[in-house]
């Protein structure tokens, strides 16, 4: 298809995103998102009752769990978990429900590339269809430094077979602080400064999918309501 | 500092009957001393002191105004339909400035001075005339009504 | 309106609601917080506004977080002591005093078992004790209150339960010109149906689980239909 | 039967139950299909080999077939591995309850065991590289995405399919080394099938002698008893899993079969047909999405109803016909013609299907056969039935004790 292949070509541009809200019925809040070939599903329940060994006062307990597709998580599943629950503890607005437990969990479909920024951008879209309270909201960028020395945003798997160094960042959609970074490989420090900044301008991008697609959901009910009417917004 | 301790009520006083007013009021500004110990470290004078423009309300139901749940039509549950008529009925009543009285006022007046007039001439009658009588009716009456209790729930 | 309602996000500073809190006084809702003197959104969707001075986000929700005076569906789970535990789709089971149902005393004990619908009012909400529910109002008597005897009960989100609640929604109306229905709406996402035939109460459910997929937006022409879907 | 009590299990009520029993009486189902009517069945294809995700209406699972290079079981050295694994913790979240969960999961695990690698559906000994010393272990994933009733048979085609659509690469083994072949070296090879089962559940009520196929969860959670059979391509029984507390008799049971074995051969023609079509996009250059089709609208979709539409307008059986009609019909919520005359229609309906679809080893639905010995395949089916009674065995605790609380616990066990 010409627009994979263009979307190959450009190195500077995150592949095309997709998703699909509520895929799933029973859970609290789904979402299926795509990310090129790369595809997740995303479910939260809470908040929920809490196991006493996990209850706190002070907030709710979070849980994350990643699962491959296929055989049972192994120590990359958990890293990639841990870095989840990172940035989720950042954002939660956990002290809203104390003794409570939120839970999230994400489903590997197809993992081409980027799974550790996707597995991040589902999280994210799955705790504002759930309508979970949040800080803010975040988006995680993955790039590489291939063999070339070329930066390579949001990589194909094959690209990504032979590479010197790679990035992942996730942003708050506030402030634009630096909510995770994790890094492998070699570089100079210039060219992570380089990496940070076409990260973070491109987390503008996937902020405004999520708004889009969101308003698109709620859209699908857009009602013209003499009770309650929409105000008009300063984004 | 105990020249700056409060005098304080022992416990054998509260415990008397006629002290449960004052037990409950020293017990609240026990706790509000306990509680504002508690959170002292986390309160600071500006909180305490200012007052803000917002109020919190966590129930959609309050906000948008939310109607009740519960409806029946076209004769599925009389009981329930019943209710709802009542309810708007008593919602209209409150929108429309009066409801329509069977008596109007003048009548209202009429009528009542009508009765003021006979109640108030036939006392003056009988206060005259059988004063003695009408006591002994009362105290009558009085009594039957301290007796009733004492037959019917002696046991209680 | 467009398909593409204008939202808020999650810590995005609604500075709209602030200019109209520096005149009166104003009501946050759901969704909405205040961090010192601005007020920031928590959650995503569309920002409501009731006249006077009522705002909040009406964001997409199936989990019900209770809150003090809402009308709720509740399964009895077991009876504890001198109450029963009432699960009402929250974080907590939820828990309703054998008192507080019209005329209950202590000799006098409601009659519930387990797997019992209650139809009640959430008396107590807090985020740290269970939340506490009554069957009685003010005046001691049921009203609309009590349990649900028969008919069907299903789950939907939370925002189709108060899509129907709202004063303006034609769907309940329309529905009745087509059967006779009892119906109860909890807030916590919970629809109880009741009409004279079991066929016409599944059609009635799946009239109402239409609307969850459809949105706002059709509901008048699912409206329009529902008659043909009744009768079918 | 899987649980989680922060999630809305439907069919805990009561008055949902006696609803739903009610219902079943008068031959209404709340999605307006018929009590022997099937909800469609989609596959798509994952970009890799053996990724296959599976919906059946609201029910969604992913299944994936792996394989590695192992060592053989001593007592079969000339044998590869087949080992399946149902996993319900994932988005699903079935797995709150502790002390049942186990069990539960078993259940499934064990008829997902029963009908693939008891019934020998693999061929196992084509997977040996060198006799105990080396063999394919092959494994198979099965990620419950979400459960809205009968997991059974959403595992089972899923499972079936993934390991149909699976290619395993090529190895030789000369002078005690392997040497794996990338696919650029040698082409990937198929696995080989004896046989191809697949499972159809059947809820049984107390209220109704009509079995419910293809239940939802609101269904089975009120269901007294269901019904669970595999059978073969060749319309052989492999499993079968029968319990709960609504008595069922031969005949109900009999007249399960006939649906199951019908239903299993049109599964697996249905599988092969979407595996053509999936074959076909991969030839094309620059075709192959995977997983990405759930996401996309305009993706051809290989869905049951679709595919087997020609199928079933060939088979010319007027009943068969106006089913898909009914389905294809756009209306959401389609309810039904009056009852008795489709109960009228069932018997004859299985008369008409037992001459074309020639399953001579069935008795036919008169009480006279019941009696009679089955002819063709008496041996396959007895052993299988004797078997379950070991697993009857195992689970008469819950439900002994399912019968006497009579409370919110789910009342769709499998013996």
């Amino acid at each position: 298809m010409s627009k994979k292949a263009a979307t190959n070509a450009a190195k500077d541009k995150l592949r095309e995103m997709q998703c699909k809200f509520n895929p799933l019925s029973r859970s609290d809040g789904s979402v299926m998102y795509s990310q090129g070939a790369t595809v997740v599903i995303a479910a939260v329940l809470g908040p929920i009752e809490v196991k006493t060994q996990n209850l706190s006062i002070e907030g709710s307990y979070l849980e994350c769990n990643y699962r491959p597709k296929a055989g049972l998580p192994q120590v990359k599943e958990r890293i990639r978990e841990a870095a989840i629950r990172d940035v989720l503890e950042l954002a939660l607005l956990s002290e809203a429900y104390p003794r409570s437990k939120m839970s999230l969990q994400v489903q590997e479909l197809e993992d081409r590339g980027s799974t550790d920024a996707c597995a991040l951008n589902s999280a994210c879209l799955a705790l504002l269809i759930g309508g979970l309270p949040l800080k803010y909201s975040f988006a995680a960028v993955h790039c590489i430094i291939n063999e070339q020395g070329e930066f390579v945003l949001d990589p194909e798997l094959n690209e990504t077979l032979r590479q010197q160094a790679s990035f992942t960042f996730a942003f708050d959609s506030v402030d634009g602080n630096l909510l995770l970074v994790q890094t492998k490989g070699a570089f100079k420090i210039a060219q992570f400064n380089d990496i940070e900044c076409i990260c973070r301008a491109a987390s503008a991008q996937i902020f405004d999918f999520y708004r889009s697609n969101l308003a698109k959901y709620h859209g699908r009910s857009a009602e013209n309501d003499s009770s309650s009417t929409d105000l008009p917004m300063e984004t | 500092m105990p020249s700056k301790m409060k005098p304080r009520l022992s416990r054998g006083v509260l415990d008397m009957k006629f002290m449960q007013r004052t037990k409950a009021k020293v017990e609240k500004e026990d706790d509000d001393e306990q509680s504002r110990a508690l959170y002292s470290n986390e309160l600071n004078q500006k909180m305490l002191n200012s007052n803000s423009n917002f109020i919190i309300e966590p129930s959609y139901s309050i906000c948008a105004g939310l109607s009740d749940g519960r409806l029946s039509f076209r004769g599925m549950n009389p009981e329930l339909e019943r209710l709802l008529e009542l309810e708007r009925a008593e919602k209209e009543g409150k929108t429309k400035p009066e409801q329509p009285t069977e008596v109007n006022d003048e009548q209202m007046a009429e009528t009542y001075y009508a009765n003021q007039a006979t109640a108030i001439s036939k006392t003056i009658q009988k206060k005259m005339t059988a004063r003695n009588d009408i006591n002994k009716r009362k105290s009558n009456q009085k009594k039957m009504q301290f007796k009733k209790p004492r037959q019917d729930d002696g046991g209680i | 309106m467009s398909a593409n309602t204008s939202i808020v996000m999650p810590g995005e500073r609604v500075t709209s609601v602030e200019d109209v809190a520096k005149g009166k006084r104003i009501i946050l809702g759901p969704g909405l917080r205040r961090v010192d003197d601005k007020v920031v959104a928590s959650k995503a969707g569309p920002l409501r506004h009731k006249e006077p001075n009522t705002f909040w986000v009406d964001s997409y929700q199936r989990r019900y977080v209770p809150a003090r005076g809402d009308l709720i569906i509740g399964i009895v789970k077991a009876r504890a002591g001198d109450m029963y535990r009432v699960d009402i789709g929250s974080a907590d089971t939820a828990s309703i005093s054998y008192l507080a149902f019209e005329a209950a005393t202590k000799k006098n004990r409601p009659d519930l078992n387990p797997g019992d619908l209650l139809y009640a009012r959430v008396l107590n909400a807090n985020a740290d004790i269970e939340p506490e529910l009554v069957c009685v109002n003010s005046n001691g008597k049921h009203g609309k209150l009590g349990v649900l005897q028969d008919g069907f009960f299903f789950k939907c989100s939370l925002n189709l339960g108060r899509l129907l609640l709202r004063d303006s929604c034609p769907a309940l109306a329309a529905i009745k010109d087509e059967l006779p229905y009892e119906i109860a709406v909890g807030v916590n996402g919970r629809i109880w149906v009741k009409a004279h035939s079991t066929r016409e109460t599944v059609g009635l459910a799946n009239a109402i689980m239409t609307l969850e997929h459809a949105g706002y937006a059709e509901i008048d022409k699912i409206c329009g239909n529902l008659g043909s879907v009744l009768q079918a | 039967m899987f649980m989680n009590s922060n999630l809305f299990e439907p069919g805990k009520s009561k008055s949902e139950r006696t609803f739903v029993q009610s219902a079943v009486k008068q031959n209404i189902r709340f999605d307006g299909r018929k009590s022997n009517e099937f909800r469609d069945v989609k596959l798509t294809f994952g970009a890799d080999w053996g990724t296959v995700a599976l919906s059946m209406g609201d029910t969604k699972v992913l299944a994936q077939v792996s394989c590695d290079i192992g060592t053989p079981s001593s007592a079969r050295g000339n044998e590869g591995t087949l080992h399946l694994n149902v996993d319900i913790k994932g988005v699903a979240f079935l797995d709150e309850v502790q002390a049942t969960h186990d069990q539960r999961q078993l259940t499934l695990n064990s008829l997902l065991e029963r009908t693939f690698r008891s019934s020998r559906c693999l061929d196992l000994e084509s997977l040996c590289i060198a006799t105990e010393q080396h063999v394919w272990c092959v494994r198979v994933d099965i990620n419950v995405l979400n459960h809205d009733g009968n997991l059974y048979d959403a595992s089972t085609i899923a499972a079936l399919a993934a390991l149909m659509h699976f290619r395993r690469p090529d190895v030789s083994f000369i002078e005690d080394e392997i040497r794996t072949y990338s696919e650029r070296e040698r082409e990937l090879m198929p696995l080989l099938f004896l046989h191809y089962p697949v499972s159809v559940t059947y809820c049984v009520y107390k209220s109704s002698t009509q079995p419910l196929v293809d239940p939802t969860l609101l269904e089975e959670n009120a269901a007294d008893s269901i019904i669970v059979l595999s059978f073969n391509s060749y319309q052989e029984l492999c499993t079968l899993n029968a319990g709960g507390t609504a008595p069922t008799n031969v005949r109900t049971i009999m007249q399960c079969a006939h649906g199951a074995a019908r239903r299993s051969k049109a599964l697996v023609q249905f599988i092969r047909k979407a595996l053509e079509l999936d074959a076909e996009r991969r030839e094309q250059p620059m075709q192959v999405f995977g997983l990405m089709d759930l996401l996309n609208e305009t993706a051809p979709k290989l869905s049951f109803k679709y595919l087997m539409e020609e199928e079933a307008e060939v088979d010319h059986t007027p009943d068969r016909a106006r089913v898909i009609e009914q389905k294809s019909d756009v209306e959401p919520m389609q309810l039904e013609e009056p009852v008795p005359q489709a109960q009228m229609q069932t018997p004859k309906k299985i008369l008409a299907e037992t001459t074309e679809d020639d399953i001579a080893w069935l008795p036919q639905e008169q009480p006279v056969d019941e009696a009679t010995p089955t002819a063709a395949k008496p041996g396959k089916a007895k052993p299988n039935r004797a078997k379950n009674k070991g697993g009857k065995k195992q689970q008469s605790q819950t439900t002994k004790k399912q019968n006497d609380s009579d409370s919110e616990e789910e009342v769709t066990q499998i013996l």
